[in-house]
């Protein structure tokens, strides 16, 4: 009508003179306060009850809890931190890097004497590490590694070698195929680390087999979810009868898989044959379940063997610029022994 | 040769439902679940395929089906939110909370699968009471009490499971996101009992009415001694209850609950589930069914990408381009400088279109009686 | 016409459906206050819309000065020297009064805003209206009618030709309406142009020089005002017949004896804190008690308390002798109350539901959501008061919003006739609907308080209250004054009772 | 303004909770009130700050963007990979800002001229920059181009001992100076304010809606823009899977600071402390060591409630949206 414009907001015009008045405002204010009052307060009760003493102080930041390795590897570094009475403080990144950024220039502020971290990608801590190196914190990594122009930003890197992961995965896809081999495979997270090294060692030794290709390739995420997903859709495509080796960059998107498949009426583990990395205890109750045939260990229990390194370095002893942590490869046949040993 | 027939027969069916739909709101939605089935027909080979597979049905479509219960299940109750003019950011986190308390009492407390699901649905209920409380409460507008609890859901959703991913194998549980009832996934089954629910709940009673009767005017509706407060906190209750189902069928999917990961971004998908649906952001008529085609809709666009290969990176632009299709043409602005550009073109869009003509010159217009 | 200051030739606008304006002619010369009158649909707001660019137009030709203008929006049009202040205050609540002023016309320094410059500017914008206020408040701290002055003194700051006011004195008091028409005296002594438009009769008498009258989108005619009888205007504005018109006017309500029945409602000492003085007041069933008064007397106030919009902190209410508290119009239905509220687009239609869900929306609400009524038996209400209430509507699943004022008026009343009321409370049911609905209405009060209904009857328009009540409750300064009873009943009195006393301003 | 205008009020109300986070801090953690962590707060907080800066703007026109954290990821890939082939610096980043105000001039577009609601535009808008910066490349790019290596470490000024004040957060705090100059001091940062307050009334006063509109989201995906390049000097590297979920930061950071979410009530440097707020937090839970970081979110989380029923209070329960 010819009031269309008017009136929509009528009710504002005709609100009365608004009160001065601050009075309600106060009270909020002084439950704004209450609320940090309240923090310290249980923040200082937890500080007595912790005795202060000297004690070796070590930052850590994770990548996160993205996937059941990754909440198996905090466990074991918090664990063993506990066990050997170091001040850990640990920060989870959330996997993102600017949390991290955030949480190892903390860690410079606070002075620690050792930081450790899992770098959630390769690129871009070299400003931080800097930093580090001119304040004296020796810095030491863990899990994956980083990618800068000055090697000495850090002393040393513990963690697993994702490329020879590939490259196992891929040689046990041979073996179990004899060479002959359509693959589908289940990327982990865009440019990560793992999935990007995981996958070029992979390829590499694929290159060494004629008859062996990837037929298809998504990324699962590192999640089971995504991992299911994807496999869902791999085993519609016109040319899914053909998939006869699944190889995935995790554990849990190849259980996600697992799933897909039962789902289709294909028996994993022999129908397709399944390749996959971490060796999480899913993993090895799947190769008992004969749904899984091999898994490559990408060891998380790394609490023991970093804090042993850690001790070194605060004491300034020698250590090698690159530690591979002790991992194996088990099939179907190992799964059963193995099994009572993953705890995780 | 079976394929054929049956491809034949599901475009039969679903063209004459399209017929049925012409002139109403959600022929537009459909329509655009068909436009992305046809192009699936003719080039995402297998797309199509459907077979039969330990006495149940198995091809693409059942995944959509499958896969989509849980946006369908969070648009049924976004829907109904949207419609009284608020909208739920916290869904995805609320999900988050539902699998990580079910499979926490589950796995860590050992309660039966029967607890564990009724108790996730009860916390999920009642964070959805709590958006309630806020927005009909204390009258906070819903965007940011929503947010409150989509920043804060998932912190307290890390704290149940203590960061860890929780793996179960129970068959109660696992049979929710995985087991199949008459040859379909039981998630379907869910789907319309939920949407069964919430239409008993807004058509048989008078809340449509009330619902869309708040989302149209809310002061009006108190005027006429409609109980606003009370719609609004129902909504946003039912939104967390859906939501907890979700939650639910989420975890039981990968048999494991992922707090960090489980509804991550869902509430976006939920969202554009329910305006693909044909339902107004600003609030009023709602349509359930078309919440439930939107959700569809999403998810077949999903698996189209799967299924083409694209990388899930990418995945998101063809989305958003959905989005802003579907607003354009929901949007009247637009219909009417598109009709003027092209006529012939308009005069087809028109009277297709979401609203209904204008019947009568008088009725818009002042006149005196003679 | 040589030397107009406006002049407006064939200006046709139409939307869809609706020829909003059909080739009007205006003209307006320098120092002279033009009032443009017309009923509610005349096309006077469109007429204002298009001239300032608010919407495009399809055909005719504006001239400034004798310069062809055709303004794309309301800041071009300021531009040219074209203001425009609407009925609602459309100024920024949140921002200073004199970024108020001065909001899109800074003075800059090097793209700089400076403010000190900002606050002289307002002040002397204001001082051209002898207001002294303070700039750098809030503007919401003010008054709706200081606001209203401000809102005139922003659009004089440009250099305004030609000031359109767009029934700029319905929120006002009488004194305050007083005080801008002295104002608006001294601004066409300086040579401004005003157009005026408002639905008050006596005012147009007061203030304009000229009458254009808008019936239907076209132009009726342009008289002086001093040579146009009031009688004659009304049937110009409606197009009927003067005969027919007085006999609307003469028709006065009939003398039923008002019946010894217990009160239906009695109030107490009712009142709230900033809103109402406490009051007495009861309603008898078959009554129809006026309530006058100017506005923001404490009219619609009343009907929020009795409704239970707002909550009263003290007095009682008593229903059929039995004390009742509520809380919201919820509680209050339950008693048998309704209301139609003042502001109809805001409190009362729904506006993209249907006719039909309009109409059974209170008694489904009073019915609670799980009881509800089916398909038939809302399509049969709806046809019952579609047709007992003669709602013009293609069909009851038209929405409301495509309804006209008067229909969705009645879409409204049949809201709550549905819910079979005791007591029906209209707050300006007669406000903004054409002539015919208007007597509709009137007729359906009396027929309503015929079988026993207690009405509660509140408008601006004394005529009407004086035609309509049994007995009338003025009210003046949120405070009850006097109660006239049948026989004293007439404009006079009422003015006078409001009159009585100096009125002192309200505090701001 | 002489006297206290309540419009000060949340104004102050963030300053004392900022005031109360930080002496929590500083009480309980030696080294936790040090020039050298409040350096690094605002150094933490830069790309957050500068992003957050410029969805202050549309927030206080009314509306809301979404695009924020895929915006400075998609410029972060876009200067990384320009610089990877060979770009110079300069012309690498007036590119990125380029496009990414274009970017911003569509999403504001799309919103005035066919009415789209900005919560869905703005959604779309997240969904398509993830997406681009993944077709410019799906992974980390570093940048190891000269001027980020040496110049940039050199443009820092040392304030305190062990304290540089670095150019990351030279920017964020020339940022904030910059947006409340806009916001205050501009015509077109005052049509914001009436915009966002009563987008009506702005109209019949004759503001210019649309361009002011439009101007604002694209001032907001400028500064999210300028956040992205913040970012990469911060990082040194680009990476298109990077800030998802920022744009929940930098929306709740402008609420903390002040900000009424329905638009035309705030300030900038309200906004500054808000972001300074998220980051004390952050940075008490890592200090802590060993709370998990989930509690960041439910703090925040938390704090978010507060501060919106501060607001719902000043504002005085009315002017509900209808």
């Amino acid at each position: 009508m010819a009031n269309g414009l008017g009136c929509v907001r009528a009710r504002n015009q005709h609100l009365q003179p608004q009160n001065m008045k601050i009075a309600p405002s106060y009270r909020t204010i002084v439950a704004l306060l209450a609320f940090p009052t309240l923090c310290t307060l249980t923040q200082l009760l937890a500080l007595a009850a912790d005795t202060a003493q000297k004690k070796l102080v070590v930052g850590f930041s994770q990548v996160g809890a993205e996937s059941g390795w990754r909440t198996a590897n905090t466990e074991s570094i918090k664990s063993e931190a506990q066990k050997r009475g170091i001040d850990l403080r640990f920060s989870d990144a959330q996997q993102k890097q600017e949390n991290q950024i955030k949480a190892i220039r903390s860690f410079i502020a606070q002075g620690v004497d050792v930081i450790a971290f899992s770098p959630v990608v390769e690129t871009g801590f070299e400003p931080v590490l800097q930093e580090a190196k001119k304040a004296g914190i020796p810095v030491v990594l863990s899990d994956r590694a980083v990618k800068v122009s000055d090697p000495s930003l850090y002393v040393t890197f513990l963690g697993s070698d994702f490329v020879e992961e590939g490259r196992r995965a891929a040689n046990a896809v041979a073996k179990l195929t004899g060479g002959k081999a359509n693959i589908a495979e289940l990327v982990g997270t865009v440019g990560s680390a793992p999935a990007i090294d995981r996958k070029k060692g992979f390829e590499e030794v694929l290159s060494k087999y004629p008859d062996m290709k990837i037929i298809m390739s998504q990324s699962g995420d590192f999640t089971r979810a995504k991992g299911k997903e994807v496999m869902e859709a791999f085993l519609k495509a016109p040319n899914a009868k053909e998939i006869n080796v699944l190889f995935a960059h995790n554990d849990d998107m190849a259980l996600g898989a697992i799933q897909a498949m039962e789902e289709a009426g294909i028996k994993p583990g022999q129908d397709i044959k399944i390749v996959s990395i971490d060796g999480v205890r899913g993993a090895f109750e799947a190769m008992k379940d004969g749904k899984l045939n091999v898994t490559v260990e990408c060891n998380p229990l790394l609490g023991p063997q970093l804090f042993d390194l850690i001790e070194k370095v605060a004491n300034k002893e020698e250590v090698p610029k690159r530690v591979v942590s002790q991992e194996g490869v088990y099939d179907q046949a190992q799964a059963a022994a193995e099994l009572p040993k993953r705890q995780y | 040769m079976i394929d054929w027939v049956s491809d034949l027969l599901f475009w039969i069916v679903f063209g004459s439902i399209l017929f049925l739909l012409r002139g109403q709101r959600i022929f537009w939605s459909v329509g655009a679940l068909g436009l992305l089935l046809l192009f699936n027909q003719f080039f995402t080979p297998g797309f199509f395929h459907i077979q039969i597979l330990d006495g149940h049905l198995y091809g693409s479509r059942i995944d959509v089906l499958n896969q989509g219960a849980k946006v369908m299940l969070l648009s049924l109750g976004m829907v109904l939110v949207i419609a009284t003019g608020g909208v739920d950011l916290s869904v995805g986190a609320v999900m988050a909370i539902a699998a990580a308390v079910s499979s926490r009492l589950l796995v860590t407390e050992h309660q039966s699968a029967g607890a564990a699901i009724a108790a996730a649905l009860v916390i999920s209920t009642l964070a959805g009471a709590w958006n309630g409380v806020l927005v009909a409460g204390f009258g906070i507008q819903p965007i940011v009490a929503t947010l409150v609890l989509m920043v804060a859901g998932r912190g307290v959703a890390q704290l149940i499971t203590e960061g860890q991913i929780i793996n179960f194998l129970d068959p109660t549980m696992v049979y929710l996101g995985n087991g199949h009832l008459f040859a379909l996934p039981f998630t379907l089954t869910l789907v319309l009992v939920t949407l069964g629910l919430a239409f008993f709940l807004v058509r048989r009673t008078a809340l449509g009415l009330f619902i869309e009767s708040v989302g149209d005017n809310d002061e009006a509706s108190r005027y006429s001694g409609i109980n606003a407060k009370q719609v609004k906190f129902l909504v946003y209750t039912f939104s967390g209850f859906c939501a907890g189902l979700a939650g639910l069928v989420a975890c039981s999917n990968i048999k494991s609950a992922d707090a960090n990961n489980i509804g991550l971004y869902l509430e976006l998908d939920a969202i554009l589930a329910v305006v693909v649906g044909g339902t107004s952001l600003q609030g009023g008529r709602f349509y359930l069914i078309g919440a439930v085609v939107g959700g569809l809709f999403i998810q077949t666009l999903t698996t189209t990408l799967y299924a083409r290969n694209v990388s899930s990176d990418i995945s998101p632009v063809p989305k958003a381009l959905a989005i802003i299709a579907v607003c354009l043409f929901q949007s009247e602005s637009f219909r009417t400088r598109l009709s003027h550009v092209v006529r012939p073109f308009g005069r087809i869009l028109k009277p297709l279109g979401s609203r209904p003509p204008q019947k009568s010159i008088t009725a818009t217009h002042d006149s005196p009686k003679p | 016409m040589a030397n107009s200051l406006l002049e407006i030739a064939g200006l046709t606008k139409g939307f869809p459906g609706v020829k909003a304006l059909d080739a009007v002619d205006f003209a307006i010369q320098r120092g002279e206050i033009h009032a443009l009158m017309g009923e509610n649909g005349a096309g006077k707001s469109t007429l204002i819309k298009v001239l300032t660019g608010v919407f495009p137009r399809d055909a005719g030709e504006t001239r400034l000065e004798d310069k062809i203008i055709a303004p794309r929006s309301p800041r071009e049009a300021e531009g040219l020297g074209i203001s425009t202040v609407y009925q609602e205050v459309n100024l920024i609540p949140h921002l200073s009064v004199a970024e108020n002023i001065c909001l899109g016309r800074q003075p800059t320094w090097l793209g700089a805003i400076r403010w000190r410059a900002i606050a002289k500017r307002a002040a002397a914008a204001l001082a051209r209206l002898d207001l002294s206020l303070d700039v750098n408040r809030q503007l919401s701290s003010y008054s709706i009618a200081i606001q209203q002055l401000i809102a005139i003194a922003r659009a004089l700051d440009i250099s305004a030709k030609l000031l359109i006011l767009d029934e700029p004195t319905s929120s006002l008091d009488r004194t305050e309406v007083e005080e801008l028409f002295k104002k608006l005296r001294k601004l066409r002594e300086s040579g401004l142009g005003i157009i005026f438009i408002t639905h008050f009769l006596d005012q147009v008498y007061e203030i304009s020089d000229l009458i254009t009258v808008l019936r239907n989108g076209r132009r009726v005619g342009c008289f002086a005002t001093q040579e146009l009888p009031r009688i004659k205007l009304v049937s110009h504005m409606i197009g009927k017949a003067v005969h027919q018109v007085e006999a609307l006017e003469q028709k006065r309500a009939s003398t039923a004896s008002i019946r010894s029945e217990a009160p239906m409602l009695e109030a107490h000492g009712l009142g709230r804190k900033g809103s109402l003085r406490p009051l007495d007041l009861d309603i008898r069933p078959g009554e129809v008690v006026g309530l006058a008064g100017l506005l923001g007397s404490g009219r619609t106030e009343t009907a929020k308390l009795l409704f239970g919009v707002d909550r009263p902190d003290q007095g009682t209410v008593r229903i059929n002798r039995q004390a009742v508290r509520f809380n919201s119009p919820r509680a209050a239905i339950r008693y048998g109350i309704a209301l139609t509220p003042e502001d109809r687009k805001v409190a009362g239609i729904i506006p993209n539901l249907t006719v039909r869900e309009n109409i059974v929306l209170a008694l489904q609400a009073s019915r609670g959501s799980w009881q509800r009524l089916s398909v038939t038996e809302q399509a049969k209400l709806a046809d019952r008061f579609i047709q007992a209430l003669a709602i013009k509507t293609p069909s009851r699943e038209q929405t409301v919003r495509n309804l006209s004022g008067g229909n969705q008026q009645k879409v409204l009343l049949g809201r709550w006739l549905a819910t079979e009321p005791k007591l029906f409370i209209l707050d300006e049911p007669t406000r903004g609907i054409d002539v015919g609905a208007k007597a509709e209405v009137e007729k359906l009060i009396q027929s309503l308080r015929q079988d026993g209904l207690a009405v509660l009857f509140i408008s601006s328009e004394l005529e009407e209250v004086v035609r309509q009540s049994q007995r009338v409750v003025v009210l003046r300064d949120r405070r009850k004054v006097v109660e006239l009873t049948e026989g004293e009943i007439s404009e006079e009195t009422i003015m006078q009772s409001i009159a009585t006393h100096n009125l002192e301003r309200p505090a701001a | 303004m002489t006297r206290l205008n309540p419009k000060y009020i949340p104004l102050l109300a963030t300053a004392l909770v900022l005031l109360a986070v930080f002496s929590t801090g500083s009480l309980l953690y030696p080294n936790f009130g040090t020039p050298r962590v409040i350096v690094n707060l605002l150094n933490d907080s830069a790309f957050v700050g500068v992003a957050a800066v410029g969805e202050s703007f549309v927030i206080l026109s009314g509306g809301i963007d979404l695009s924020v954290g895929s915006m400075v990821a998609f410029v972060g890939i876009l200067v990384a990979k320009l610089l990877q082939v060979g770009w110079d610096p300069f012309l690498a980043m007036g590119i990125a800002l380029c496009v990414g105000t274009a970017a911003g001039v569509v999403m504001g577009g799309l919103i005035h001229y066919f009415e789209l609601p900005p919560f869905l535009v703005t959604l779309a808008g997240l969904f398509c920059l993830r997406g681009l910066g993944f077709v410019i490349y799906p992974e980390s790019i570093g940048i190891d181009h000269p001027f980020y290596g040496q110049v940039l470490p050199q443009l820092s000024i040392l304030v305190a001992p062990k304290a540089v004040l670095p150019f990351t957060a030279m920017c964020f705090l020339g940022s904030v100076i910059v947006g409340t100059f806009v916001a205050s001091f501009t015509r077109f940062g005052r049509n914001v304010y009436a915009i966002g307050s009563n987008e009506n009334s702005a109209r019949l006063m004759g503001l210019p809606i649309g361009r002011t509109k439009i101007t604002a989201y694209a001032l907001a995906a400028f500064f999210s823009a300028l956040g992205g390049i913040v970012a990469t000097f911060y990082m040194q590297s680009g990476n298109p899977a990077s800030f998802a979920g920022l744009e929940l930061d930098a929306i709740a950071a402008v609420v903390i600071g002040g900000t009424l979410l329905t638009g035309g009530v705030g300030f900038i440097p309200g906004t500054l402390m808000g972001v300074l707020i998220l980051g004390l937090i952050q940075q008490i839970i890592i200090f802590n060591g060993t709370l998990n970081s989930w509690w960041t979110k439910i703090v925040i989380g938390a704090l978010l409630l507060v501060f919106i029923v501060l607001q719902k209070l000043i504002s005085g329960g009315g002017d509900q949206e209808s």
